[in-house]
């Protein structure tokens, strides 16, 4: 096992491997923009290095500099989380070329995923199913024909793309080049790349994907699947498993569909297939493997009893994976929900702010991976993600039942959060039959936050009346924390 | 003592114990049995409630019963000057980000619903439209300029 | 299902119920002392009512105010937790003639099984295998007698007792007699009644459990065992399960007899039934059943995937117990660590004050079943359990090294902890390598505290530079929510 | 500046950045990165150190490292007081409360174990007895007081 890594990423992902490291009794080295020097990722680390400014592009996409870092600490391997740069082959490869070791799959792999239009040509020549569409088209003549022959709707997505970036879902033929040219701006600027492809565009489909798991060595399983339908903006928002879409049957068959994919670009370490399935036909699609560790990993680690953070450090370490499918079973029901510092009732636009109170839910069968604390700043440079809840309980229901009572525990102020939206989503009937599809947010869902409680005006009353002034209080106040004697928590 | 919060006013007067809330046509007891680390155990008419409370600014933050609510503070001339119609709207950015594109200039007519400008914010874009027909006014933010949440980016005035 | 049940106890048993409550859409009334007005199971609970004094026969012990409680607040049931009137037959029979429902065994079982004498003797008759020794002996000669053919140690204990009350261990017959006399005044003052039993005494013994878990019609199965030999003062500090000392082969025998012995007293409802196992024959002996609900079953709930405490619910209000042993399979490895306001260096005596931090640890597989909070007092009047810190993992050596990171970054301030102290014994190889047996702790671990380290030295030199005059500061201070702009957590 | 800490002394200096102290014959450079809840970031030599701090009375509370470590902070004053052999025990409250009786009064003869004071705190009635025979010197609290931990309440000198 590695003695030190270091992790390229920040955030709850960046606290999440830490804790592993921990664990493992593996030295941890966090690297840091200059609007997180507090963060809690750069406190837990055993070593921190300061990358640049707050930009990503100066930070944490700076494939450069974080090399560096890791030879400068002399951590043998990279871990680099979700997003930023850890389905990007050149970094791969330059951290390969570093004699340093990557936690995930090669840069082949992710090159050969990476790309939507060639890893639909390769997944059509491994068997496995791909939605009806075309790749490599150029004029915008080229893909109104195709748009045609699909027959509307369909999607333009970024063949580099990823996160619902550069995506755009045309209805008819008079949005189709302003889709076009809006979806090539936007991939440029997430990727540096505009290619797009266009395919047809199922607007009532499941989004279910397999975790994928596998050593160097050839042993290489799927650890079932996570249900990913409700979306707004093409984004999860919550997840669950085990899907209530899937029969054993077609978890069967997309568990073999999901291994063969993998293997047909030699994959290990984590790994994740995206398929969307018709819940009218039960057919199934492959979407895009998404070659790195997934936000929602924590579902399956809960239902199929495996750590995989941990799991991946050995794996890169060369290690075997000692199990075969068989050893793995479904146990209870686990689901997600991201809770996201932006306001659903304005578009699920960010909201940014410093962290007046950010109280946790706990209780049995509840998992929060978060990076924040009270006191911390939520900037606009970074993903609006606070935190993970995840619920694991003995079924569906009781899972449901679990996650209402923890978001009913969770105070967030300074920002807005979807914590009371979230509230709404699950107690809504189409989310308790498991009827929920991935439109189902922006087509179906009305939500609208309630007007202000009788209790809570009072309350905010009732304080405002005991601290006469309080403004000019706030202001001359400095830290103290001998001051806990007098009744302040600190 | 009076406070508006979200345009409700409430009228507190002390009875000893706690309070007297007036609120809109109901009255009803507060006593304070606790308070601590922003948290208040409160008897309502008799009823506990627990209340998470913070204070941001004009803003206030409270918490109740797994809900909360992001309350302002108001004062009378802040009310009125939301409540105005004006010749003149001023656009401003929904989130703190950087401006990707302007796709107007000063003295350009257009339409509603036109694009005007686009953010980026968290590799998100944001586009900022008109919300009626007119005249674009000052344009206030360039290319590639940072802006915090609430600025004003650019002015629409009547044609 | 019942629509509202008290809740007969306080901390962090009162508060895991209390969400067991929320989730299953029950209605909770806590109950209180006067100690207890600011407790987070009463800001948890729907209702609360206040039963008297701090002292626990004025309120956790006032069986008749309690379930007056119940009819008032129109509860349908009573869960009494453990410890306070959890083992008591008369209450539970009292709960019956109210017309209430016990969430417990019947009140036979209880005591059936409360009686040490009466219940070895039932043991014996149903095959279960217990500890050679004597019942229902009065005179000296008699117990000389008895301790002769027994052979030296012997132990003597309490017929109505618990906790180690009226418990002595006698190493010879000089010894006899003192003995017999100190534990009868011990037994007579804790539980009124001075009938003693007599019985071989296993020196390196380990304490090993098994979950009973049935329902009203007969079904009822074992949840597998917690190892809990980690004991000081006769009483549990830490648990885990599997114990790395059974073999499947012993397992399913010791479960098997856990079965028989539950039955033979017609049990229903949680309970578990504990045995001494002699680590060098693999004997095991019935010791005593405990007819409630255990400190120790998170351990079980997380290894055998069971929510014990809404399954208890289930239970009493009459459903079926729906699984069969063949049903559960034991997934992980578990421990637990009780974190207690106590001075392990002093003699393990409790620690009382104000908690000026108490910062809980978070992660993957990390579960803190609490009833405090920064702020809270502990008072001398009842345990000084301040929380169990619960971890599970994939194995019994990932269990302990998250164990050990999970304490790592647990803060108490303002009482003494024995936060060290575990810490240390984790890492003792006796641990590691499950040698532990009951009187270890007492007899083979030495632990001292350490001395402050120059980084502590220096932090609180730093702090106190920062704050010239905070003794003044302290008491000037006034509450207010509002300043928490200021940078102060609120 | 000197601060006392479990018989260890530590002598601050500020060096611009923060401080340098120096404990027995070590000194070490410290720096304030941040602080913020009772937590406290620094660069201690270079290297960073995560602290949660708390006093009571004249304990501190330290966590660094997973440890956590209770301080007694003395003055010149008191630790001369606990480390010379006094005729004089100065009895001080174990926990902050108010005064319910007052039993004794300066200059009368006590009894080891005789109840000089009781407090109360939190419903609980606290009694303060006589650690040893003697006389009751300085009595610096009367019945009602409010008292902070460890304030001094009544001196017992010998007899």
């Amino acid at each position: 096992m590695f003695k030190k890594i270091l992790i390229a990423n920040r955030g709850e992902i960046a606290v999440r491997i830490i804790r592993a490291c921990r664990e493992m009794g593996v030295k941890s080295v966090a690297v840091y923009s200059e609007a997180d020097r507090n963060a809690l990722h750069v406190q837990m680390a055993d070593e921190a290095v300061l990358l640049g400014g707050a930009a990503p592009r100066d930070s944490y996409l700076n494939a450069d500099r974080i090399i560096q870092a890791a030879l400068d600490t002399k951590a043998e391997a990279i871990h680099p989380g979700y997003g930023f740069l850890s389905e990007n082959a050149s970094f791969a490869a330059a951290v390969d070329s570093a004699k340093l070791n990557f936690i995930g799959p090669s840069a082949d792999s992710i090159r050969a995923m990476g790309d939507k239009a060639e890893s639909k040509i390769r997944m059509k020549a491994a068997g496995v199913p791909t939605v009806p569409g075309f790749e490599g088209l150029e004029s915008a003549d080229e893909f109104r024909q195709a748009a045609q022959e699909i027959g509307y709707p369909v999607l333009v997505k970024a063949a580099a793309g990823g996160g619902g970036k550069g995506m755009r879902v045309v209805e008819s033929e008079a949005d189709l080049t302003e889709s076009i040219d809006g979806a090539r701006r936007e991939a440029l600027n997430a990727f540096g790349d505009e290619r797009l492809l266009i395919e047809k565009y199922l607007p009532n489909a499941h989004h279910i994907e397999f975790q994928i798991f596998g050593d160097r060595h050839g042993n290489l399983v799927h650890l079932f699947e996570r249900e990913c339908s409700v979306q707004r903006r093409h984004q999860k928002i919550i997840e669950e498993t085990p899907s209530p879409l899937l029969t054993p049957e077609l978890r069967k068959q997309m568990g073999k569909a999901a291994v063969s994919a993998a293997k047909a670009v030699n994959y290990f370490n984590a790994g994740t297939i995206e398929f969307i399935v018709d819940p009218d036909t039960l057919k199934f699609y492959f979407l895009e493997m998404n070659t790195r560790l997934q936000v929602e990993h924590p579902l399956t680690e809960l239902v199929a009893g495996l750590d995989l953070v941990q799991w991946q450090l050995h794996i890169a370490a060369g290690e075997l994976f000692p199990f075969t499918q068989n050893d793995f079973r479904q146990r209870g029901h686990a689901i997600e929900c991201r809770i996201y510092a932006e306001d659903p009732a304005g578009g699920f636009l960010p909201s940014t702010g410093r962290l007046l109170q950010f109280i946790e839910p706990r209780g049995p069968g509840i998992r929060v991976d978060s990076g924040f604390r009270a006191g911390d700043e939520v900037t606009h440079f970074y993903d609006p993600m606070l935190a993970k809840l995840i619920v694991h309980a003995e079924d569906r229901e009781s899972a449901i039942r679990r996650m209402r009572a923890a978001l009913h525990e969770f105070v967030v102020h300074g920002v807005t959060t979807n914590i009371d939206f979230m509230q709404s989503l699950l107690a809504h009937e189409d989310f308790e039959n498991g009827q929920v599809t991935t439109r189902w947010v922006e087509t179906k869902f009305g939500w609208q936050a309630s007007e202000p409680m009788m209790q809570a005006l009072v309350a905010a009353a009732v304080t405002e009346a005991r601290v006469p002034g309080s403004t000019s209080q706030v202001s001359g106040e400095t830290y103290s924390p001998w001051k806990v004697a007098s009744g302040f928590r600190n | 003592m009076k406070i508006t919060l979200n345009e409700n006013t409430l009228d507190l007067s002390p009875n000893g114990k706690g309070y007297l809330v007036a609120i809109g046509d109901k009255t009803v007891s507060v006593e304070i049995l606790h308070s601590e680390n922003g948290r208040l155990d409160l008897l309502l008419d008799g009823q506990r409630v627990t209340a998470y409370v913070s204070s941001d600014g004009a803003k206030r933050w409270v918490t109740v019963g797994g809900q909360t609510f992001a309350l302002t503070k108001s004062t009378a001339g802040t009310r009125r000057a939301q409540h105005g119609h004006h010749a003149q709207d001023e656009l401003t950015a929904p989130m703190p980000g950087q401006v990707r594109a302007v796709n107007v200039a000063e003295g350009e007519s257009v339409t509603k619903g036109q694009t005007l400008l686009v953010l980026e914010a968290m590799k998100m874009e944001i586009r900022v439209s008109a919300p009626r027909d007119g005249v674009v006014g000052k344009l206030l933010v360039q290319q590639g300029q940072t802006v915090e949440r609430e600025q004003v980016l650019v002015e629409i005035k009547e044609s």
